[in-house]
């Protein structure tokens, strides 16, 4: 199974979570993170919303993000699922999973891959308001969270 | 020949999702011929102007150079996750 | 419901996470430790565990430790269970999830509040290995854990 | 009186899980008559040991004052999680 997936069905969290963990009593410690679907972006209520993306290049980028994670940190197992096309409000967007020996490391890894998918991984949100279509612009804020993370 | 595709609001404003073009030196060269065009092209590909390239799927600076085949794409920074 | 809970049974990640998020579309990201019994420690294989705690303080504690993340960060959501009795490895021990606007928050918070349940909540762990029985040591990178929150 | 109690190693090594004993000041007055006990006692309660000790549930430094109807804990550094 490859540790990253784009698809366009639901995301199962708990089986996502149970599959990395199973039968491998090494592991200490789980952290996942799950970017979920708000109602409410840039002042305005977000009915639902469209993701687009670059296949092709988003596994190989997303495959890349958890590549550079496993050399800076001491993983047993990372999955990355997103998914791509219609959501609506409460849906999960992504989740990220990291398993480890001990929770540090578990943890860093976790954030590091959220915060470089969040800038480097091809995919664009379309979202629709009151007003109609709009595209989601990116966020100075998650330049700023990758930047951390530069030596 | 080479492939060009767009996405996202680049794709939706230009009205373009793919296109063959002859091959050209580098992606700058690529970006000041698809400037040329004028009016939307003309913004979008002005220099100073936050777009991102892939090159055969790979994050590529103005820089690099381009092979004839390669598959260049232009997108705007990304909003994943 | 209460926000820790300690309990003997074994834990229900997924009904954990699902019902912090259920039903609040103002929530964008949801981070989830989970601790895992491994089968080794300190150079020897673990056949099985034993959780001691002190009822009455334990719960007071995680209230506490929970309170003063909601104090520090911006929260929209947080549960603790934790695990005491018997258990065997590939069992979860503890889940933490914490749920946010936005992830840099609740990642903070859900490291915080496990950093400081390692060091502050009476729970003591009694492990069965071929030579035996033994309590665990607390461990010193724990405390350095803690101290990186101190302000 | 007060309630006194101790937990997995100490209970343990001890052989004890909770008395009752007279009121005195404070925590460290208590922790001197009981290592006062002399073998396991005079072990544990050595100033200096690494040992943790609550007041009606929450944690207590040694200069802490107990008054009649506390409950005092005395433990080995925590493990859970």
């Amino acid at each position: 199974m490859s540790r990253a997936v784009v698809q366009s069905e639901p995301l199962d969290i708990a089986r996502v979570q149970d599959g990395l963990r199973a039968d491998n009593p090494a592991i200490g410690a789980l952290v996942s993170f799950v970017g979920l679907m708000r109602d409410f972006n840039d002042g305005d209520q977000v009915s639902s919303l469209f993701l687009e993306h670059y296949p092709g290049m988003t596994e190989k980028a997303l495959d890349a993000i958890i590549a550079e994670a496993e050399q800076r940190w001491d993983l047993m197992g990372v999955r990355v699922i997103h998914r791509v096309g219609a959501l609506k409000p409460l849906d999960p967007i992504v989740i990220v999973v990291v398993a480890s020996a001990h929770r540090g490391e578990a943890f860093d890894a976790c954030e590091f891959i959220i915060d470089y998918l969040k800038t480097r991984a091809p995919f664009w949100k379309k979202e629709r308001t009151g007003e109609g279509e709009r595209w989601v612009d990116a966020r100075e804020s998650d330049s700023e969270a990758q930047a951390r993370w530069k030596e | 020949m080479i492939q060009v595709r767009y996405f996202a609001r680049l794709r939706e404003e230009l009205n373009c999702e793919s296109e063959s073009l002859e091959q050209v030196a580098d992606i700058r060269t690529l970006m000041k011929q698809l400037a040329a065009r004028g009016g939307k092209w003309a913004e979008f590909f002005a220099e100073g102007e936050l777009i991102l390239v892939s090159v055969n799927h790979e994050m590529a600076d103005p820089g690099v150079a381009i092979t004839d085949g390669d598959e260049v794409a232009f997108f705007p920074p990304v909003t994943g996750g």
